[in-house]
């Protein structure tokens, strides 16, 4: 086992990893920025090191200096949490030439699984339906338009580089590829720095669900039972639950037996999430693989009563994985994710929090990097905290949720708590009947009932 | 209750500020605290504001970081060189060799100052002003981060 | 169901019952005392009625102002917490006639266990085995002479109205029988208005373990895996865990089925708690049984993923008893109580929280009223918050429940989150090897290396 | 706790913020804390304006409850007869009655002036003064919780 962990990362998930490490018998590295030199996960590790200023290229995203900040602290291993480092396979591997080992998956399984065509071709290889097109990654819009015609619209245009919704597009009928092309292309220019598309089914009444994937340096490999992530906005998921109301024990264990041949295929190491999209009839495509722990990841936690981040740095330190196949999925679970941001416009509010109370009790869990009078910087994420609760039921698991949701008070600064409150009571919701153009629906409703009141 | 001051003495004080010019004092005697601040360029303007503060607030004083006693030398302000990256501070090119650089030494715009070792590299870090070095804030061979003070130089007027 | 509860209590418990109720899509009601004006029970409840002054016989005590609370606010079930009116036989026949629901069992259940002797006496019919003596009550110390020289030394008095450790005393040889009963008969006297003591044999390398049992109105009955409730200060209980490092499974199915077969007996209804001394020969004895919730439910809800307060309510609104028998306790769970007191001379410490910073995560579940800037009255309990941590083997549920509270700041007052800390890492703890007198003598220790240091 | 100003001590400061033209001033001994501001612009326009916060205890005073605004009368400040029970609040002996008091009466000690409901009895509450009767706070047949006031009462001097 390792003695010393460097967290490369902020937040709530900082806080996470620190927890787990600790619990875990390690010693724990913050690293921060100027801006979060009060940030709970630097107060709260056993020693910090400032790392830059604000801008994420000069901190968060500076290679030298956190490899440096390991070598100056002794610390054997980086845990690089979600987002900044953690799908960059050039971190894996200067940490391995420093001699630091990386918690989370070698380089080459990133940089396959960050490549989305050649992800898409291995997942065939290893069995996984993939949707149709996809395998067409160009920059030239004719070939663009011959694809397209032979997958049939509606299509949807996908940065080939690309990830977290910049440069997607629909595109409903051949009459505006075009224009929809060339727009795909320059926002995947800005976001990636490579403008080349690639173009897939649009599936109707889809709905995003993952399977959480945990593999040892031994060749074992446990798949886990879906998170259901429908309820996006912008590609930004906002509230998470598991199991999915849509799918039944059977097509969970066919699902679960899929990805974890394909990811035994593949060789799958340390936490990673493979992303599908599920149709009306049950059919499932391969979207992406996610080569990191997920901010969604409590929900499985919870309902498999398993401790992830735990494992996973077990794994890295080249344990056998611990956790047993026969695991069950018990009970329900949802995350609402609170953001610092207006519930109706969303636009972020960052800002001093001036009062701060979270709730408690029986089945709730709260993770969060927030704290009374905490200044959140506007210079990250708008994340406050991620609110969890269990229960027995999807009923009493809402209800839980929304008990919790109002007795949390946070002062000072707005947040989604009012939106989510909005989808927890929406009947189609509860009903558990709806697809990834929930939200868009949902708050072209609200909208419109706004406006007409 | 009763308010219990000497105003001899801060007379004397604000006199003695205004003789040197100086614009800032402090002074901590026994949970006594006292802050006085004169606006230099009001003060030129024949017309002297200063800010005084006196408070015995120990609570406060408690989270202040510590002062660093600064020599002061005619009307400038010491310029500081930060570290720029995280590493390993090295107050000389190898273990044999003087310092780059000592207390007292002039040292020109460019000059290097010391290394700090980052992955392997060793990276110069040079002086960004002309001037007299003050302090050293670091010791061979110590860990330094990110906006550390290295340096502090009485830069040339 | 009902459509409104009266909740007569005050703190985390208030709040515990405000969440199950909303839960079950109830109204809520608060009661509070003038000094409870900005507690947080207040604020959250739907509505807040003041029942009277600080002083508890005049506020949280004061029968007609409760009752006449519940007829003002329209709310058709009442319920009492623990503590205050929570085992007052009065409280729920009052109740009965007013025409609103008890939430908790009926008053006959309550007198009968409230009587000492008379709840033994039950108990041996029952075929619970109790401690040798007891059976004994008396004022007269020649009489008590006798009884001890039948039991045999080391005995110990107990008040025969009494509980919470007050009038209790134990006596190691005859020769000081007579000063410790007359010290005995006064606290008795004082606390609860009748000298009467009983006698009952004193156990070595005791254990304090309880059984959860909950009733319906039906004659179903469901008894529950034990607590472990050893680290005990004065006969106030500290840490609790479940399962017992001391129980197997074995054991643990013969003594659920015992107070099953007890409580279903003499019928009980609602929540309770039957409390026993283990010794080492896992021998065990019944002491008495509580007739409400316990201030330690959360670590039984923790290991069976239930929710026993909404069950509790459930079945007052005449519901079935909705647990399964099959019910299976999975890993382990710690409550640290964190009170507001000095962690070396347990002197209590109310006043204002500056800063107040709870953990979070996987496996921790926080459980209190207080919030920044709270003002904690001096008029109650010194209970802050319970901190309660679960994972699935004991090992890390501790290590869980040490990085808990490493990482929690309470600031303003003074709280005994250092003796939890040293308890958590003394090494006889860890191994599970203790009894009720581990803290006696772990507090002498702690105070002599002190003096020596 | 009562304001133990020394005016004396406060002019002497503010004489000496004049005469050093400062623009601010601090002081706290003892958890006494005085605040003086001086806008220099205004000192300028030959109009000294001083602002002036003496406060004990600063914690306490941001936990107290708003203070009620109390019609005050000559000398003598209301007494408010409140709420010893929580009950039904009934202004009259029965429905067909008159209400026992209205604004107005002149009341004596130990003149019922309403009746409270609480667990089915009622429950008479007298006047705990001799006076006027200046306000009733509760409507007919509505609930009051503990310590909630029911009547305000000018008492005779």
């Amino acid at each position: 086992m390792f003695s010393k962990i460097l967290i490369a990362n902020r937040g709530e998930i900082a806080l996470r990893i620190i927890r787990a490490a600790r619990e875990l018998g390690l010693k724990t590295v913050a690293v921060f920025s100027e801006p979060d030199k009060n940030s709970l996960h630097t107060m709260l590790a056993d020693e910090k090191i400032c790392i830059g200023p604000a801008k994420a290229s000069e901190s968060y995203l500076n290679i030298p200096n956190l490899i440096s900040a390991a070598e100056i602290t002794k610390a054997d291993a980086i845990h690089p949490g979600y987002g900044f480092l953690a799908e960059n396979p050039r971190f894996p591997e200067i940490c391995e030439t420093s001699g630091i080992t990386f918690i989370g998956p070698p380089g080459s399984i990133m940089r396959l699984m960050g490549d989305k065509n050649r992800a898409r071709q291995e997942m065939e290889k290893a069995k996984l339906p993939v949707i149709p097109g996809g395998d067409n990654s160009t920059e030239d819009i004719s070939e663009a338009k011959k694809i397209a015609k032979k997958i049939g619209y509606p299509i949807i245009l996908k940065a080939a580089a690309g990830g977290g919704g910049k440069g997607m597009r629909v595109v409903r009928s051949a009459s505006n590829l075009e224009e929809q092309f060339s727009i795909a292309q320059n926002e995947a220019k800005a976001a990636f720095g490579d403008s080349s598309l690639y173009l897939e089914k649009y599936l109707h009444k889809a709905r995003h669900i993952e399977i959480q994937v945990i593999g040892d340096t031994k060749g074992n490999v446990l798949a886990l039972g879906e998170r259901e992530c429908s309820i996006q906005r912008k590609y930004q998921k906002l509230l998470e639950e598991t199991p999915s109301p849509f799918i039944d024990e059977k097509f969970r264990k066919k699902l679960i037996k899929a990805v974890h041949d394909a990811a035994h295929f593949i060789g799958y190491q340390s936490l990673g999430t493979f992303e599908f999209l599920v149709d009306d009839r049950k059919k499932y495509y391969f979207m992406e693989a996610n080569t990191r722990v997920q901010v969604e990841h409590p929900i499985t936690e919870m309902v498999y009563a398993i401790d992830l981040i735990k494992e996973q740095i077990k794994i890295a330190a080249g344990n056998k994985l611990s956790l047993s196949p026969d695991l069950r999925l018990s009970g329900h679970s949802i995350e609402c994710r609170i953001n610092a941001e207006d519930a109706e416009t969303f636009i972020p509010s960052p800002g001093k929090i001036d009062f701060l109370s979270f709730p408690g009790g029986e089945g709730i869990r709260v993770d969060s990097a927030a704290y009374n009078n905490w200044q959140i910087p506007p210079d990250y994420d708008s994340l406050v905290a991620k609110i969890v609760a269990k229960a027995p039921t999807r009923e009493e698991a809402i209800k839980k949720m929304i008990v919790a949701l109002e007795m949390t008070t946070i002062s000072g600064i707005k947040t989604n708590i009012p939106l989510h409150l909005a989808i927890l009571s929406n009947s189609d919701f509860i009903k558990g009947d709806y697809d990834i153009q929930f939200m868009e629906k949902f708050l072209d409703k609200m909208n419109s009932s706004r406006k007409k009141g | 209750m009763s308010l219990k001051i000497d105003y001899k003495e801060i007379n004397k004080i604000i006199r003695l500020m205004e003789e040197k010019n100086l614009s800032h004092f402090e002074l901590e005697v026994e949970g006594l605290k006292i802050k006085i601040g004169r606006n230099l360029a009001s003060a030129l303007a024949s017309e002297p504001a200063p800010v005084l503060e006196v408070s015995t607030d120990t609570q406060e004083k408690s989270n202040n970081t510590p002062v660093e006693p600064i020599p002061q030398e005619g009307k400038n302000d010491l310029y500081y060189i930060t570290s720029p990256m995280v590493g390993t501070f090295y107050s000389a090119p190898d273990p044999s060799s003087p310092p780059f650089v000592e207390i007292g030494d002039s040292v020109k715009k460019n000059q290097t100052l010391c290394i700090i070792e980052a992955m392997k590299l060793m990276n110069e870090i040079e002086s960004e002003v002309d001037g007299t070095l003050m302090k050293v804030f670091i010791e061979n061979g110590k860990p330094v981060e990110y906006g550390q003070r290295l340096f502090a130089i009485q830069p040339l007027s």
